[in-house]
């Protein structure tokens, strides 16, 4: 039994791969396979998950939370686009969706991602430690903070929307273009490992376990 | 097997870089589909024929490999296994690589975890480490499993100043005044090296900022390649060194096996095993970014 | 609104009852661990509300026992409560040496507790008297966001006011925006190859600002190809958003007068596994060779593998999202890559609506805002650490106060 | 009433659920509100799973190009639905948990959904080397400055990094590969994550405002009036 799952499972990857040279049948029965299967797996997943676990436990249990009724009303009124008579009702539950969420990204983003970036950029320049002697923290430090601290105020003058990048602030900008564009290499470079690994992890599957040829 | 795989796998790669060169020269750009093929050489040839490359220590890797080396034999070294079984698949080379270290230079190794799965990684390690590979160490003397405590940073403040307030007995039971590498040690303050393994929280970071800095003990870490670059801001100055990912791991069984070349002749390298595909696959992206720039000059100038 | 400070007339004759009834049993309790090598116990336990909670918080701060110094008798502290009036103390918490608050997360608002600390040491514990009564309270108003509030006030007020001002009609200066230039030039490529459009709003639902920030975009560039002869075709992952983008192109195609081309299977649900959609729009690409690809909302790993595909069957491409983490992966791959803040403005950017551009300057209102901060806070930082100097010292923390949020 | 009403509700929860972070007494509305998003999505589901329906049996009616692959895909989807909601071979019957282990879902979920999944993301291996290839060319100074960062990191990755540059003395170990790409990733690149994520949260703030104050509303589609 294991066998022929082991079978299917090289089948469908080595399908998947084909598709690097190029568009063929193969590949096709193996994305339509992919397609139907995950979309009945999330369908199941949601239906046990939100509709039995979420909804119907939320309601049938000792102190019952009604509130959660004003989803499953908002729900169907987005079923409601199957009727074209009253089909616009369903901009409702879509409006409440997208209230709802502006709301809460507006708090969260702006104290997570504004506040707390800010205030872990305000280091101290030159020497880190609290009245210690002047030029005390290693050339390594005082370049690393300068670096930082420059490298965020730049980079904020780059994205500025409303004023020409001329003169002073154009230098400004073009430093900090640089800078994201340090960042950019230096994060793609460092996931190629990972991105390896996965290939890796499937080439021992189809040599290891499939073809039993690795050691 | 692997040595005549070594001369054909390189041979087919660079062969063919060097086709790819002559062609780039001439200007004409390599199909997606070549680079495709070179990739799937790179990773599979190295996996059927398990080459392997001997990795040179980079320096973050070395101050902790020379800190072991150069401690005195008998000094005591703490290694604490904080990461779960999903992180273990590539923190657990290093782990093993740190624990071959201190016992083949008689260390006293004290093992601990501030992570509820890191007790049964760490009894694992102890099995299949120190009772398979070094038979002659005697539990008590030189090396003991002190096992889980809960309570994260808390447990660091305690120790830091009475390891007996946290943990009274071993993992198995029994009393530490019972056993002779306990002698004298009252707290962290005694260890010679602190080892902390994982990327999570409480990991690296926990420990440097609760035990290494306020009890001035040597720190070095291990953790996932991903939280590496959070770590590397404490480099040099609040931690000795740092193993990053499978190629720290590499790294520091390269090193062993370079300088104890009889004691570990036949020591199990796992990092340094899955060093050989990525290290090869890293080669072959670096051709093609050296290939694909001469390609664009001799097409620019081609084009004036 | 200013918070009257909370008066509570009936308790201050209970709380007196309540010391005098301490101090005796205290007393008592004392002589009782004479015989062992008892530690001194803690001193002065004050319990109080946790500020700006729901009431189910509750702080006890003593101090440190005599003999906590590190060295010898102390080896914890273990925390008990119990109701107003009763005895039957219950240990809920314990404490490390050399720390002297705790914060008691399971208790019921409205309800009277007391609490007393014992000093642990390794032949028992060292009971200290029982401290204050406290009955926690909801506080309406969480003053520890103080600084959150304003400061988020200041930005929000900044775009409220340039949106409203805009109205006016003065031209407002906006950079150009590569990526959003682009638009016109991929939408004629398409025109002219006569091949489909190809929109994806990433693997998101509508419940990712990403996503919404993409569907607003394809609002306006539907309007564009509604005037040309051009099919969109937009597989998406999440049900919501193919009926919210099936409203935006049907609209837009009524807005360009042409209602009749529109017909719903230009948006089409595949499936909501992320790999399973990548795997689908993959063969779409090379099936159907779209001359433009969008690529505008939330994106995970697949965003490469869409890019590079993209990329052999020669389409323009233009990309956009806020995830850091892919961001590297489309500005290789893609021919224009909209920088996370650059996705949520492309909307107002393409309307051209001086209310919507007006947007734009209070979000630079923002940056400025955020600059100032740094500048401040770190020459601040700097002269006080190397000089000390007090005012810098007071206006490095002011700074650093401002901008961390405690909760 | 199509349009009034919409932007009524996106205000009065947008600022609702702004305010609401202030109040204690309702400090976790953020997080109800989410609950209620997916019950709305589980209901949405039927449109979208419908919609696949009718795409696929269309194109199997009429049999249009590649009618077999949506037999495949309808198969597929029945398959699983099948398996998952009538918990066929589960070891604990109706009742027993739906992957539990021996099920045709759990069977169907290994041999099947889960090597696919692996398989496609493992592409990215092959896709980062064409990519790398292709983008990292020094055309102009960003685009070298990128490739100059790649390069030292990749280059940092390898032993050849090491080999390279091993010959700097030890006071300049800082420009060996190894150091500098350490250096790379702990200074300039946390500063140009800082700037991009201050923008972005700035880009969600504006942008949130726009919804919440009906300025942008095309995904109602009701075009300004």
């Amino acid at each position: 039994m294991e066998i022929f799952g082991t079978w299917v499972a090289a089948f469908l990857t080595l399908g998947i791969i084909s598709f690097l040279y190029r568009d063929n049948p193969w590949y096709k029965v193996c994305e339509s396979i992919f397609v139907g299967i995950s979309a009945g797996y999330w369908f199941v997943t949601l239906f046990f998950d939100n509709i039995l676990g979420l909804f119907w436990a939320g309601i049938t249990r000792e102190d019952p939370n009604y509130m959660l009724l004003v989803g499953a009303v908002l729900g169907v009124m987005m079923l409601l686009r199957l009727v074209p008579s009253i089909g616009w009702i369903s901009r409702w539950p879509l409006s409440f969706v997208v209230g709802a969420t502006a709301g809460f990204y507006l708090i969260n983003y702006f104290s997570s991602n504004v506040m707390l970036q800010v205030s872990s950029t305000l280091l101290p320049l030159l020497s880190p430690g609290f009245g210690q002697p002047l030029f005390s923290s290693s050339l390594y430090d005082v370049v690393g903070n300068i670096i930082v601290a420059a490298g965020t105020f730049t980079g904020l003058v780059y994205f500025f929307f409303s004023k020409e990048h001329k003169g002073a602030f154009g230098h400004a900008a073009k430093i900090g273009i640089w800078t994201i564009m340090i960042t950019f290499g230096a994060s793609f470079g460092y996931t190629v490992m990972s991105r390896m690994s996965l290939l890796i992890g499937r080439m021992e599957f189809i040599f290891g376990n499939w073809l039993g040829m690795i050691r | 097997m692997s040595s005549i795989g070594l001369i054909i796998s390189f041979f087919i790669i660079v062969a063919g870089l060097l086709w790819l060169l002559i062609q780039s020269i001439r200007g004409q750009e390599a199909d997606r589909r070549v680079i495709f093929l070179f990739m799937a050489i790179a990773v599979s040839v190295p996996l059927l024929f398990n080459i392997s490359f001997s990795e040179k220590a980079t320096l973050i890797v070395e101050d902790v490999y020379r800190k072991i080396e150069n401690l005195p034999a008998g000094s005591k070294i703490l290694l604490s296994y904080d990461y779960g079984p999903s992180m273990s698949p590539e923190v657990e080379p290093m782990s093993n690589a740190f624990l071959r270290h201190a016992l083949v230079k008689g260390h006293k190794v004290y093992i601990m975890c501030l992570w509820a799965t890191g007790q049964s990684l760490a009894a694992t390690a102890v099995d299949s480490v120190i009772k398979r590979e070094f038979p002659e160490k005697v539990y008590g003397i030189d090396y003991v499993n002190l096992g889980y405590k809960a309570g994260g940073t808390g447990v660091l403040n305690v120790i830091l100043t009475d390891f007996r307030k946290m943990y009274l007995a071993d993992v198995v039971g029994t009393n530490l005044d019972s056993m002779p590498m306990f002698q004298g040690i009252k707290s962290l303050k005694d260890m010679d090296l602190l080892i902390s393994i994982g990327g999570g929280y409480p990991g690296v970071k926990e420990w440097i900022l609760f035990a290494s800095a306020p009890g001035n003990i040597p720190l070095a870490g291990g953790c996932a390649a991903v939280s590496a670059p959070l770590l590397y801001p404490y480099y040099p100055r609040q931690m000795i060194g740092l193993l990053g990912g499978i190629k720290g791991a590499a790294e520091y069984e390269s090193e062993l096996k370079k300088n104890h070349p009889q004691r570990f002749a036949n020591m199990p390298v796992p990092g340094i095993k899955m060093m050989g595909p990525q290290t090869m696959a890293h080669l072959v992206v670096l051709a093609f970014i050296v290939i694909g720039n001469i390609s664009y000059f001799i097409s620019k100038r081609k084009g004036q | 609104m200013t918070v009257t400070r909370k008066s509570k007339p009936f308790l201050t004759p209970i709380i007196l009852v309540l010391v005098f009834l301490v101090f005796l049993s205290a007393s008592l309790f004392a002589q009782e661990t004479a015989s062992g090598i008892s530690v001194a116990p803690p001193a002065n336990v004050v319990a109080s509300d946790f500020n700006y909670d729901r009431g189910e918080q509750a702080e006890v701060r003593w101090k440190l026992s005599s003999d906590d110094n590190g060295s010898a008798g102390v080896i914890g502290y273990e925390i008990f409560r119990a109701g107003v009036g009763s005895e039957d103390f219950v240990s809920v918490g314990l404490a490390l040496p050399g720390e002297s608050y705790f914060l008691d997360k399971d208790v019921q608002k409205g309800v009277g507790y007391v609490y007393k600390v014992a000093a642990l040491y390794s032949g028992g514990q060292s009971f200290s008297d029982v401290s204050n009564a406290v009955i926690p309270e909801l506080e309406m108003i969480n003053w520890n966001l103080l600084n959150l509030f304003i400061i988020g006030l200041l930005i929000a007020a900044s775009v409220i006011y340039f949106i409203s001002h805009a109205k006016k009609g003065r031209k407002l200066f906006i950079r150009k925006i590569a990526g959003l230039e682009a638009i016109d030039e991929a939408i004629g490529r398409a025109t002219e190859m006569g091949r489909p459009i190809l929109f994806i709003p990433g693997i998101n639902d509508m419940d990712d600002v990403q996503t919404i920030a993409g569907i607003t975009i394809l609002g306006r560039v539907a309007r564009m190809v509604a005037d040309y002869d051009i099919k969109i075709n937009m597989p998406v992952s999440r049900s919501i958003v193919m009926t919210t983008a099936r409203e935006t192109i049907k609209e837009a195609y009524a807005g360009a007068g042409r209602p009749d081309a529109y017909n719903d299977d230009m948006v089409r649900y595949v499936t909501d596994e992320q790999f399973g959609y990548v795997a689908a729009v993959d063969g779409i690409m090379v099936r159907e060779k779209p001359a433009t690809c969008f690529y505008l909302g939330a994106f995970f790993a697949e965003s490469l593998i869409l890019a590079e595909t993209g990329n052999s069957i020669g389409a323009i491409q233009i990309a956009g999202t806020a995830q850091p983490a892919q961001l590297p992966f489309f500005v290789a791959a893609c021919d224009y890559t909209l920088i996370g803040e650059e996705l949520f403005a492309a909307s107002a950017y393409l309307s051209n609506e001086p209310k919507q551009l007006g947007s734009l300057k209070g979000q630079d209102i923002g940056k400025s805002l955020a600059m100032i901060i740094i500048i401040i806070g770190v020459i601040s930082a700097t002269i006080s650490r190397a000089w000390g100097g007090s005012f810098f010292i007071w206006l490095s923390e002011f700074v650093n106060k401002i901008s961390t949020i405690q909760n | 009433m199509k349009r009034q009403v919409p932007l009524l509700i996106t205000f009065t929860v947008g600022a609702v659920l702004i305010l609401s972070t202030f109040f204690p007494p309702v400090e976790t509305m953020g997080e109800d509100f989410s609950l209620y998003f997916d019950i709305i999505a589980v209901f949405a589901f039927f449109l979208g799973g419908g919609n696949l329906i009718r795409v696929n049996s269309d194109a199997i009616a009429k049999k249009k190009k590649g009618w077999g692959f949506s037999m495949v895909t309808m198969a597929g989807f029945f398959i699983m639905l099948a398996a998952g909601l009538l918990k066929l071979w589960n070891p604990g019957g109706i009742r027993g948990d739906v992957a539990g282990t021996g099920s045709m879902f759990q069977l169907l979920y290994d041999w099947i959904f889960n090597p696919l999944g692996a398989t496609m993301y493992a592409l990215l291996a092959f896709y980062v080397a064409s990519a790398s290839y292709r983008a990292f060319r020094a055309k102009n100074r960003d685009a070298t400055i990128l490739l100059v960062a790649a390069f030292i990191i990749l280059l940092g990755r390898t032993p050849l990094g090491v080999y390279a540059t091993s010959w700097i003395p030890e006071s300049f170990s800082i420009l060996q590969i190894p150091n500098l790409a350490i250096w790379i990733m702990s200074s300039p690149n946390l500063a140009g994550q800082r700037a991009i994520m201050i923008g972005i949260a700035l880009g969600v703030v504006s942008m949130s405002l726009r919804l919440i104050l009906g300025v942008e509303r095309t995904y109602l589609g009701v075009d300004s009036e």
